[in-house]
């Protein structure tokens, strides 16, 4: 047998009974659903408000519904699965504990407008995660309402938005650095202010001086990531953040990144006013495809007035939970509800699972199974900015390759699927070219740092020797590549 | 490890870190605990909380006690689906981008629309979406709100507003419903919930009528169950539609995570926030599913993308995909046909007890009905618990003397004439 | 793309990090496993009774673990991927709601040996289960204890002998059709019997004259299923049990096929004394890869007092339930506790939901589909008894294509595999040569019915036109055909 | 359909069955339900009963509330393990073929047998059929128990004994363990249960050595969560052990599904029942596992098979696999010392109630330990059900005053000292 590839389900079709959308599967009559004997009198909805004809869903068997997405989801390659090195994810293992008491009746069966007084449980776990979270991150209060960490950053925003009117002054820029994640410039927008560019020198860190010269009193703050998007400590960091004091300014940390810091070094500590988390990296809480997530936000003292409503409150004297609905100074409702509870329940377990020394151990060993990882593949991918120790991720470049024989990252890439794995991230951060951003996380064994890095040497040698291979993969996924222009050009958005 | 990489202690790893930034102390956190120890306490503080299935739940208000059927999470809860990121490699993703594609084509035929994206946070943040959608046209830039649009909603417009500038305007209605609001050339759109945060069925043909006759965009806040009896948005020509989408296969969860709804005309999709899933082709000609559009996006547009959304909810679309199909259209219109009877019988019946009145007139509605009680409806509440009930959620309408009471499919007439004499009792 | 198979994953291998078994993945020091600190004093075994060293588990990490066995489900094909149509093995589609009620800690969490007062609930659910079983079967009382339908067998035999044996009696005989499942003669010496063979007459049915010629008063019994292993109704059902009941003996009922006659027609009434029933082939209780099964056995009037202790008695004064212990003339006990308890709650569920209508078009449904498509293959894979109409089931054999081209069933099989599907069972019953037997079951739509014919008969075409892709598959599955002579030879039981 | 096959009505597909036999009447069973109203009868009768989560379990005798981590069923629970037949088709089955094999080859190491099979029903019934398994010399008949081996275990060899034509023979013991059996010419086997009925351990070397000496074979039954702190059957020489799996990962379950375990020495593999897998190549070499052995089987051998078994327990397998991957040697050992230290520190504890006494004297037990009580054990713990606890399992010694007390790692000094007093209040 010739070694196609290996790893993923080969690409194939499923049998015609089983080919297709879910409405390809659709035929009249058939049902899944069932409901109890109507056990009152029918009551109607008047005619001119009334539906016309039916929503034409598909019409099908339970059993059919099954099958079909079970196939489905074979056809998607999870944590689970296999080693998922998308940097600035942090696709760590997602314990299995935590899926299983988030499905606690009392967590999953609460309805969010319950009295407190029936919620004591989960006001508790919401209170002692904000604890929490605010030791990890050297701040002072928090809100957990934010569902994702761009939501989060928009809160972020609207509190210096806050902040800065109290104080009487409307400030209308925020400073960013040039290979900053999209959603800080998107957010930042949606905020109403305007994004100023920062930018990196050539260590591949925040040019201080450049950043100096920048801002001034009409900037509101700067948003960081610390380690940056390239992976890299910004060392300056006490220089930076005080700049920003200086000129009146807020500083906004981005927490993707956190991982690599838990419990070695604190934004607070380093002059951050504001840090989101994003549980759905740091703290394992599972990706789901795309989603839900968790972006609490924290804030030091003197922000705490314009956090979010509703918020936790603890009665001191007889240590009961409330939700606090107003507060004057508040920016206000971020979610409809108190944000993805669920996912809050799994954050909790996660934290509280690992406890002080465990969450040091988490980023102890993603930075150094990053630059372990490094260490193997550099010599061929060399890192965007090798003069930097990388923290929990890497940037390296395809860029020598591609100039020698025309293979790109993204042909990388696609051959890592044929050879077993999920490709790191490629073409972000947009600063760098060719760029492949490599996150192993820290669940995952050296020998699987050491086969990703075969894989990775393996296409290098095939980009020179074979390239027609790299050009046609995958040809082991259940689909090979993808045209994306058509995609968008015919546009076809549902059945 | 270390050796390979030639250092000689983890603390090398960290040598970049200045010292002054350094935490020199250990986190002020519990040591790490078993898996036995996480599941009890985490068991202890559930036990705290009286919840769904150990209290009779009419509560409503945006949150919805319908059933959900063993397949969806059976499925969702797939770990191939649950622990992958955003396809952003489509080849290994082809399953939640299928199950996308299949909840954005549900989603158009419900709602009548022309086109729906992969999800957004809930439906409070999904409305917000829709007005930064809707605010595109230099000079309409006023936002009209129902006065019965859910408060929460409106609270989250509030805080949205502050950043992209508009304060949202409410219009008064009459006996909780309809109303008459003046669309000026200033006005950017109308949104109405139908049904309303009463329960009550709104003119929404007017009111979009309205909105249209002024220039302005008719943004409708549905409920997805509606929808087997109810006129759905496309019909009743709103320009937008967002809803809740928690009822369709996701739990109750404490208010998260659920599912923001967002469908619109096709004209609009370049506007639209968020993914989008599109079919096409791969190089074997063979159909295969990708992200679309990215263009509206952050991570290739930053600041002037449609929206900054990047994780979204696809779990939740993904399990109301799968409850859709379960479901079907029988099963959707049916399962209307019993929240409006069951409903229609709670009124009847709790109208019936000493005190009580409905909060308004005669008003049609859907699953759900305010009533005006002769005492604060959170003291009511508290004596409908203690008889094992979870009555409503209270309105801040009458000074808080007034009920709001949900009635999904799940609730016997047992159920309902227990909470009729309870409330009785409580009242007594 | 040339198709070469559609369906199943295809044979791939895992990358280097994932290959193997567990073993293969251990390193030492690593662990998945966690505990509390002690909170008592340390107690130790004494030395002499100590292990010296320990057992050489894998040492590994949950993520691993997680992966390992996450890789290896999707190396097996279920119901829930498709179709499964092996005859005997009523592979239907096993509800999703069974499975969630099986896990409610009210049935999941309780001991089998906490006080009956203390277990009302479950003990209800036995007794009304019973019930359901003995209207569905005809018969007076059932215990529910044998965790299989082998161990029913062996339930109603020994129940034969103690019926016997309590008429002063010693029956050395059994009698069963030539056709039988293995598992009836493999019972029947477990019981201390000798089996008689039945012979089939020329319509596949059982030859009443020679049973009635074989069968004296040193047979006990006779063990039939009806429809039989060939997929026929004995439609001299009643002459049968009447010679049996004639000599004294007894008739005895296996339910593996009873499927086909719900609510149509019971074993009671057809003069059977003893049935079994395999909840996870009628019931939908899943398979589980092999098991867990249940293998409730119910008995007529005149046998119930040598029915299995513990029984279900409800106080018909008070209502409440409890556990009979003992009887004097119970042949005891058949499991360690009451038998698979967790699949009897699938069990009722299905049937509770079901309910006397669903039950009936189970069989109808069952019984059609099975007519449909072996209406759409017998011109290619005749029926082995033609004259019959099969019900849920049918036997068709692959000997005309075998000597026509030396393309065997179980190189039809293992091309279905290529197609998509999983195959049928092959070479049973054994008295059918080339023998494929299909059952389609109830919850399969005509769909699937025409793509799966469409499929033995490209394979048919194939045999013709290109052997080779029927001797050489499969080639799409994990592995490609194994060497079940080798694995005897060379035993490798354990790494 | 019925058309396509040529049939006016389905009735015509049942025209064999005879009119006399067809049942005219519907089934006396009620109307079928929908998912909902089954969900909420079966969780109403869940509801009758108390269970493991909702009070202290302190039962055992043959079943124990050990800790289940999620992985277990997390991975077991997938349904293309759950949802497929027994792996007839090895090439679409490798996923549970290669489970069986690690099972296998871990109940081995576990044991320090030579050779597992795949699983049998239960600890019961595995022990039957060891017995079946030593009874191959003609003339070696007879089967010696133990009297302190489980009693549902002798009742379950009475039962099968009265096919296999035995009858199981008890041989006394002295303050419930050890015993002198007389292992004549015509003994089969001598069954010892170490840790035993009473959780007391067992001088087994010198009680396997005394059925070497008369030639008969030992058949142990043995605890596997007891492997990590005692000596395994290899090492005491046992030739055939035994034991019930359920505390290997899986649920309770008011007595099953349950796990059978068997192993034995490499000569008696082809006595062995039940499925065995093996390790083999593909065509192209590959490494893929089969079903191996399986002249041994009835659907091959028929009534020559070592066993009528055909389904067996494949899926509890295959969780104790994954909980036994998850455990590890230093859990195991671990998880055993746990249970010895809680069990030791209990029975001191319970020693002290006033009017509670050790049954016997001081031998040493591993997690369980016999108690007897200045009133009906029964009584005593429905007193002690009163007050949140499950407080053991009766026992038919002292006239019923007798109690056996399991201790599991999941038991806290809290919970011990809780039982402990619970008990004073119930005896007071
Ligand atoms: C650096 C960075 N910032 C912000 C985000 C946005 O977080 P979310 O996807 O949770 O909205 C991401 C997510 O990919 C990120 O990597
Ligand atoms: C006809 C027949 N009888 C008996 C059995 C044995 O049942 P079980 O596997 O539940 O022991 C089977 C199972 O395949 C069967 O098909």
């Amino acid at each position: 047998m010739s070694e196609r590839g290996i790893g993923a389900p080969v690409r194939t079709q499923d049998p015609p009974d089983r080919r297709g959308t879910i409405m390809d599967l659709s035929r009249p009559g058939r049902r899944a659903f069932s409901l109890p004997p109507l056990d009152v009198p029918e009551a109607h909805i008047a005619a001119e408000l009334a539906r016309e004809g039916r929503a034409a869903l598909p019409e099908i068997a339970e059993r059919d519904v099954v099958s079909h997405y079970t196939r489905l989801s074979q056809r998607n390659y999870g944590v689970d699965t296999g080693f998922y090195p998308l940097g600035s994810c942090s696709m760590k293992y997602n314990p299995k504990v935590a899926e299983s008491v988030a499905q606690i009746a009392g967590f999953q069966r609460l309805h969010p407008r319950q009295p407190d007084s029936i919620s004591q449980g989960a006001l508790e776990l919401l209170w002692r995660l904000e604890r929490a979270l605010c030791e990890i991150t050297g701040m002072a209060r928090a809100t957990l309402q934010p569902p994702a960490g761009a939501c989060g950053e928009l809160t972020g925003l609207l509190i210096m938005r806050a902040f800065h009117a109290k104080a009487g002054s409307q400030r209308k820029r925020i400073a960013i650095p040039d290979s900053s994640h999209g959603t800080n410039p998107a957010s930042v927008r949606l905020a109403g202010f305007e994004a100023v560019h920062v930018p990196s020198d050539a260590r591949g860190l925040v040019d201080v001086g450049a950043l100096e010269k920048l801002i001034d009193e009409d900037v509101a703050g700067l948003m960081l990531t610390n380690p940056n998007t390239l992976g890299l400590f910004e060392e300056e960091i006490e220089r930076i953040t005080a700049a920003v004091h200086r000129i009146g300014g807020l500083v906004y940390y981005d927490g993707a990144n956190l991982n690599a810091i838990l419990g070695r070094c604190r934004p607070g500590d380093m002059g951050f006013d504001i840090v989101h988390i994003n549980t759905h990296k740091t703290f394992a809480t599972p990706h789901g495809g795309g989603g839900p997530g968790a972006g609490p936000v924290g804030v030091s003292e003197r922000l705490v007035p314009f956090l979010p409503v509703p918020r936790v409150e603890r009665d001191e004297a007889t240590g009961a939970f409330r939700l606090n609905e107003d507060d004057p100074d508040s920016i206000g409702r971020m979610h409809g509800f108190l944000g993805n509870f669920g996912v809050l329940v799994r954050a909790y377990a996660y934290v509280f699972l690992h406890g002080r020394e465990g969450l040091k151990e988490v980023a102890e060993r993603s930075v150094l199974n990053a630059n372990y990882l490094a260490s193997k593949v550099k010599d061929l991918f060399p890192l965007a900015y090798p003069d930097g120790r990388p923290m929990h991720e890497f940037v390296a470049t395809a860029r020598p390759l591609k100039e020698r024989t025309g293979i790109r990252a993204m042909d990388i890439a696609k051959r890592v699927v044929d050879l077993g794995y999920h490709p790191s991230t490629v073409y972000f951060p947009l600063v760098v070219e060719e760029a492949m951003m490599v996150e192993p996380t820290e669940t995952e064994t050296r020998e699987t740092l050491d086969a990703f890095a075969e894989a990775l040497r393996r296409a290098y040698r095939e980009a020179h020797e074979d390239p027609e291979l790299l050009h046609e993969a995958p040809v082991t996924a259940p689909v090979r590549r993808l045209d994306e222009a058509r995609a968008a050009r015919h546009l076809k958005l549902r059945w | 490890m270390l050796e390979a990489i030639g250092l000689g202690s983890l603390d090398e790893l960290f040598q970049q870190i200045p010292a002054s930034v350094r935490l020199e102390r250990p986190l002020d956190l519990p040591e790490g605990v078993s898996e036995m120890e996480i599941v009890s306490d985490l068991r202890q503080l559930a036990g705290k909380n009286r919840h769904a299935d150990d209290l009779v739940c009419f509560a409503g208000g945006g949150a919805y006690d319908h059933f959900v059927p063993a397949v969806v999470w059976a499925l969702a809860g797939r770990s191939e689906f649950y622990t992958s990121y955003t396809p952003y490699q489509p080849e290994l993703s082809q399953g939640v981008l299928q199950a996308l594609f299949e909840y954005q084509s549900m989603i158009c035929e419900l709602t009548a629309m022309e086109v729906s994206n992969a999800s957004l946070y809930d439906g409070a943040t999904a409305l917000a979406e829709a007005v930064n959608l809707s605010r595109t046209s230099p000079g309409r830039d006023r936002v009209l709100v129902s006065a019965a649009v859910d408060p929460r909603y409106v609270e989250t417009l509030r805080t949205y507003g502050r950043g992209a500038g508009y304060e949202p305007e409410i219009f008064e209605v009459v006996q909780g419903r309809g109303g008459s609001p003046e669309v000026g050339e200033d006005v950017a759109c109308v949104i109405v919930q139908h049904p309303n945060a009463y329960g009550l069925l709104e003119p929404a043909r007017e009111l979009f009528g309205l909105a249209h006759a002024g220039g302005a965009r008719a943004i409708q806040i549905f409920d997805p169950l509606s929808l087997g009896v109810l006129a759905p948005p496309g019909d009743l020509r709103a320009d937008i539609a967002v809803a809740e989408g928690q009822c369709l296969g996701n739990h109750l969860n404490f208010g998260g995570p659920y599912l923001g709804i967002i469908a619109t005309r096709l004209d609009d999709v370049r506007g639209l926030p968020g993914r989008i899933v599109g079919e096409t082709l791969d190089v074997d000609g063979q159909t295969g599913y990708v992200l679309t559009l990215q263009a509206r996006e952050q991570h290739i547009r930053r600041e002037k993308a449609t929206s900054n959304i990047c994780t979204n909810q696809t779990l939740m679309a993904i399990a109301a995909t799968v409850y859709l199909a379960w479901l079907g259209p029988e099963g959707l219109a049916e399962l209307g046909r019993r929240c409006v009877s069951k409903a229609a019988y709670a009124a009847e019946r709790l109208a019936d007890v000493p005190g009580v009145e409905p909060l308004f007139g005669g008003e049609p509605f859907f699953k759900e009905f305010p009533l005006r009680l002769p005492r604060p409806a959170s003291e009511v509440l508290d004596g409908l618990i203690e008889r094992g009930f979870l009555g409503g959620v209270p309105l801040e309408d009458a000074d808080g003397h007034a009920l709001l009471v949900a009635v999904t499919e799940r609730r016997t007439r047992e159920e309902i004439d227990g909470l009729a004499l309870a409330l009785k009792e409580v009242l007594a």
